[in-house]
């Protein structure tokens, strides 16, 4: 299952996909790896690939996940304030049959955080989308309904984001 | 079998579920736009009890958020605690002590059956039969005193920490979890099913109603006794093993109806397996320390981390991120219930009143832990 | 035409049997306690609001004001500084306010405290009518049971 | 009769007593009732074993404020509550409490007490409909479907009664049913209609359950679906009311089912006759009203009309066909 998925995805990267980073990139490391699939220890990080793509990517990847039957766990938002970049993970498992959890991972700039939405291959994503606006105002693109979930409607705030002051 | 029924569109009113409503357990609030009885469009509006954990996480140290981690999901509070633990611990390479393995399986299976029970009573009350609850809380109780001996508190438990847990069982503890197993086999049988699960009322109410498929739990993501009321063969303790769950032989109740009945016969059998589990457990417990060495202050390495967890209602899962320092960078919980829930719209389209709320009681939602 | 009868059948035995279950159920003695009368005995390791733990002959608290607890705590709920010793080895507590209305009873403070020095009380019917009583000064605590205790 | 001024005063006064220590005491009851089901002890502080509870819930509600919702029918509105009393206390006139104590014998009153049925759910309807409520309207329209539903069977089943005993009169049915519980309707044993009448009697104990709304199905006053039902915009004594209306109207239903199957106030071996076996009879059938509101959960609305239609309906119609040709063969 693992490779099918490797080969379903490399293929999606023209580029040869760099292995050069380490396993987690953290916020020192000084080349940023560009598109490309890795595969990380489950063990260590609880997830088998790790996908860096472009924000116009992601649906293709979505796409793909979709058709190799994978389900859409959770949309994360990361505020990374030193390099002015906001990162959107999605996280892709199996339900039943033999396990694998791929991360997505893809990165927007700060000021103008644009992504197109997977809601329409995944409706899951409908309210992670949602929520992930809501606590970081990142813009998802043509969304259903793109309106705060959990906040009150009138909170005119982000609060996940780094610089934010109560 | 919601009757094919043409539903005019024009002549519909709003009738607001909730957030005060005796059905929602918590503060829910669902708009439905209803035809008559018939529910048209259903839209949950959530936040009316968001605390924002996921920013708690990031001011306070790693440790400081195992309080916060039993104030998500109250009823199964222990699965939390070990999610967070695990998460952590694979992050920062802790080791934890066998024992404190089998004692941690042991405190989250009986926590299961607490949660479990308290579904059951709640599901029967939303059903309008009002005695089966003061049964089921009979036997929570056992639980709950049990739980409080050893971990101090009743329902919010902060019992684990990194490496172990907070302290030891005794003997005592073990003889009253063996009681208290043998007196809910005793019970299960008369009280649950004859006067319950076989009633012909109860069955005509929940049988054929709310059908999930497989393929819509696959698409919104849905986990735990609702996927697996609906055919899908995940339990994360089976098909991810975490802890010492290998160690212990038992089934993955499935059922294919994907209505509430399936759902409802899914999680009678889940006690059964957590019971068979905790015996297990008991049987194995080996002797040694309960707590492993962690250091003081925790600087995990940077990087992504995820560990996901079986909760009573579905997959638990933390998104972690460090960036090396003290506390954690990001952390999501993927909650269960927030998923099972978003399919409720989809389901609930054309059912009843009535039935929209027996097929709410089958998704066991508790409201905090969707909003976090 | 069988499905219809067989259903009625099989139905009206399932609510027999349940009526019977409920007689049963009504004769069988009360399970549920009376609490104003008849009070539960707190389990020794029930998790009390914290208080201060006192050496026996002295009866001054073990507590060398070293502010461990008050870094543990999550939501900051623990106050407390203390003087210079007069015989100058080590620091006398002399404020230890528990904001308890913000406690959430974790134990990280018990925990970190290597100095014995605190522990989990066990009165758990704790109820006022104002928030402020619940701003407990432990010192005066710890006084009024060393006065009761002799 | 004689139709002196003082036995009618006499009457309204004991019946009126009658009627509120039931409704009051009833709660009490049930309340005790349902505890010891779920072995929990009930109430049992006000008053000995709790028996001033009443008392004080009464006390409670009259002292509330009755608040009528802005732009809502006021008259109505206040109408609804005493509307749902009025029907169960006048059709206590009509039972035949025993041999000499009958407020009235009337010639038509099984006619009567069906009729005064049908007002109750006209005030459930009012109820719903003027509070502008819609939960309570939703319990309304949901009311009447169901008593609708229930009072055809329940006419059906009185029928087959009536032939047996040849008189519309509540007096002569029970008058035809004394001497030793093998003349009592349900046990009838001339003429084979023991056959059937168990059948009627158990169709005829399931609508007076559906009629005064309770247990299985408590459609109209769901807690978990419609909030309240039609009490929901009622505050003291409007929903007081509400429920003495209720309590009172499981009296009647009861009354009415000892009369007509179980020989009124007939002692079982036929020796001493009198109203205490009325009350007995009584109170073990409201014991198990209470007793099955305890134990089952609700049906579902469509389930519930399924029922009457598709089940009590037919077998009440069979269950005439053949009361009719027993007595025609025999």
């Amino acid at each position: 299952m693992l490779e099918k998925t490797l080969v379903a995805l490399v293929e999606l990267f023209p580029e040869p996909a760099s292995a050069a980073a380490p396993a987690g990139e953290g916020t020192q490391e000084a080349p940023l790896r560009e598109a490309g699939v890795v595969a990380t220890g489950f063990a260590k990080h609880g997830s088998h690939l790790d996908v860096l793509c472009r924000p116009d990517q992601v649906v293709a990847v979505a796409q793909i996940m979709d058709r190799e039957g994978y389900f859409l766990e959770a949309i994360s938002g990361v505020d990374w304030l030193d390099m002015q970049q906001f990162e959107i993970l999605y996280d892709y498992n199996r339900l039943g049959g033999e396990h694998c959890r791929v991360l997505v991972r893809t990165r927007v700039p700060r000021r103008e955080p644009v992504v197109p939405t997977v809601s329409h291959v995944f409706p899951a994503a409908d309210w992670h989308e949602r929520e992930t606006f809501d606590f970081y105002g990142v813009q998802f693109q043509d969304h259903p309904n793109l309106i705060r979930i959990l906040l009150p409607e009138d909170a005119d705030f982000h609060p996940l984001r780094k610089d934010f002051k109560p | 079998m919601t009757v094919p029924v043409h539903l005019r569109q024009d002549e519909t009113f709003v009738l607001n579920l909730g957030p005060q409503h005796p059905a929602t357990h918590g503060v829910l609030r669902v708009k439905l736009t209803m035809d008559g009885e018939y529910v048209v469009k259903a839209e949950p509006v959530l936040g009316y009890i968001h605390r924002m954990h996921e920013k708690m996480a990031e001011e306070g140290t790693f440790v400081q958020f195992f309080p916060n981690t039993a104030r998500m999901d109250y009823l199964h509070a222990l699965a939390f605690n070990h999610g967070w633990a695990l998460v952590v611990e694979k992050a920062a390479g802790i080791e934890v002590p066998e024992r404190a393995e089998y004692i941690r399986v042991i405190t989250v299976e009986l926590n299961r059956i607490a949660s479990h029970l308290l579904w059951w009573a709640a599901f029967l009350l939303d059903l309008g039969g009002f005695t089966p609850l003061l049964y089921a809380f009979d036997d929570r109780e056992k639980i709950i005193d049990l739980l409080e001996r050893i971990t101090g508190s009743r329902l919010t438990y902060s019992y684990m920490r990194f490496g172990g847990v907070y302290n030891d069982i005794d003997d005592e503890f073990i003889a009253g979890t063996r009681d208290f197993i043998k007196r809910l086999r005793g019970r299960m049988p008369r009280l649950y099913h004859d006067l319950v699960t076989h009633n012909i009322i109860l069955i005509k109410r929940i049988k054929d109603i709310g059908l999930v498929s497989a393929e819509q739990c696959r698409r919104y993501g849905a986990t735990g006794p609702v996927a697996r009321g609906s055919g899908i063969n995940y339990d994360i303790r089976k098909n991810e093993p975490y802890s010492v769950y290998p160690e212990f032989d038992f089934e993955v109740p499935v059922f294919n109806e994907g209505d509430s009945m399936a759902r409802y016969m899914v999680r009678m059998h889940e006690m059964e397996q957590s019971m068979r589990i905790i015996e297990q457990a008991l049987d194995k417990l080996p002797g040694g320390p309960v707590m492993g060495k962690a250091p003081k202050v925790l600087k995990p390495e940077a990087g992504y981390y995820y560990s996901a967890v079986e909760t009573a209602r579905g997959s638990l899962g933390h998104r972690l991120v460090c960036d090396g320092g003290k506390n954690p960078y990001k952390l999501k919980l993927r909650s269960p219930t927030f998923c099972n829930l978003s399919l409720f719209g989809e389901v609930a389209e054309g059912m009843l009143l009535a039935d929209a709320l027996a097929f709410m009681g089958s998704l066991d939602l508790v409201i905090p832990e969707i909003d976090r | 035409m069988s499905g219809y009868l067989s259903e009625i059948v099989t139905g009206g035995k399932s609510l027999i049997t349940g009526l019977a279950i409920t007689a049963r159920e009504f004769f069988r003695p009360v399970v549920t306690e009376q609490y104003p009368w008849e009070v539960p005995t707190m389990t020794p390791l029930f998790r009390g609001h914290i208080e201060l733990i006192a050496n026996e002959e002295t009866g001054e608290p073990n507590c060398v004001v070293c502010g461990m607890c008050q870094r543990a705590c999550p939501s900051a709920c623990i106050s407390l500084d203390g003087k210079k010793n007069e015989s100058g080895k080590g620091k006398v507590l002399t404020r230890y306010i528990l904001d308890f209305t913000k406690c959430s009873l974790c134990g990280l403070c018990v925990e970190s405290c290597n100095f014995n020095a605190l522990r989990f009380s066990k009165d758990y019917n704790l109820a006022s009518f104002d928030k402020n009583d619940f701003i407990m000064d432990m010192l005066k605590r710890l006084e009024e049971q060393n006065r009761c205790k002799h | 009769m004689e139709t002196s001024m003082w036995r009618a005063l006499l009457y309204l006064v004991g019946i009126m007593a009658f009627a509120g220590v039931n409704a009051a005491w009833l709660g009490w009851c049930e309340r005790k009732g349902a505890a010891r089901i779920q072995r929990r002890i009930g109430p049992c502080e006000a008053g000995f074993a709790g028996l001033m509870q009443p008392l004080a819930d009464g006390l409670k509600l009259m002292s509330k404020q009755l608040l009528v919702p802005q732009g809502v029918d006021g008259i109505i509105f206040r109408v609804a509550p005493v509307l749902a009393m009025i029907p169960a206390i006048t059709s206590m006139a009509v039972i035949p409490f025993s041999e000499n104590i009958g407020a009235r014998a009337m010639e038509l009153s099984v006619l009567l007490l069906f009729a005064l049925a049908s007002i109750g759910m006209i005030a459930i309807l009012l109820g719903g409909w003027a509070s502008g409520n819609k939960y309570a309207i939703i319990s309304a329209a949901r009311g009447v479907s169901q008593n609708l539903a229930y009072e055809i069977p329940m006419l059906l089943t009185v029928i087959t009664v009536v032939l047996i005993s040849g008189s519309m009169n509540l007096r002569e049915i029970a008058l035809t049913q004394q001497g030793g519980f093998w003349h009592w309707n349900i046990f009838r044993l001339e003429n084979g209609h023991f056959l059937t009448m168990w059948i009627s009697f158990i169709i005829f104990f399931i609508c007076s359950v559906a009629e005064t709304n309770r247990a299985p199905f408590d459609m109209a006053e769901a807690e978990s679906e419609l909030v309240a039902g039609f009490m929901t915009e009622y505050g003291s004594m409007g929903f007081g009311l509400f429920m003495m209306g209720e309590y009172l109207n499981i009296v009647v239903g009861a009354c009415l089912t000892a009369t007509l199957f179980l020989g009124g106030w007939d002692c079982p071996f036929g020796l001493t006759p009198g109203v205490w076996w009325f009350l007995i009879k009584i109170y073990i059938l409201i014991f198990t009203f209470i007793w099955i509101r305890w134990t089952y959960p609700r049906t579902q609305i469509y389930r519930l009309l399924n029922l009457s239609w598709k089940i009590l309906i037919p077998f009440s119609l069979a269950n005439l066909l053949v009361t009719a040709a027993l007595i025609k063969v025999f």
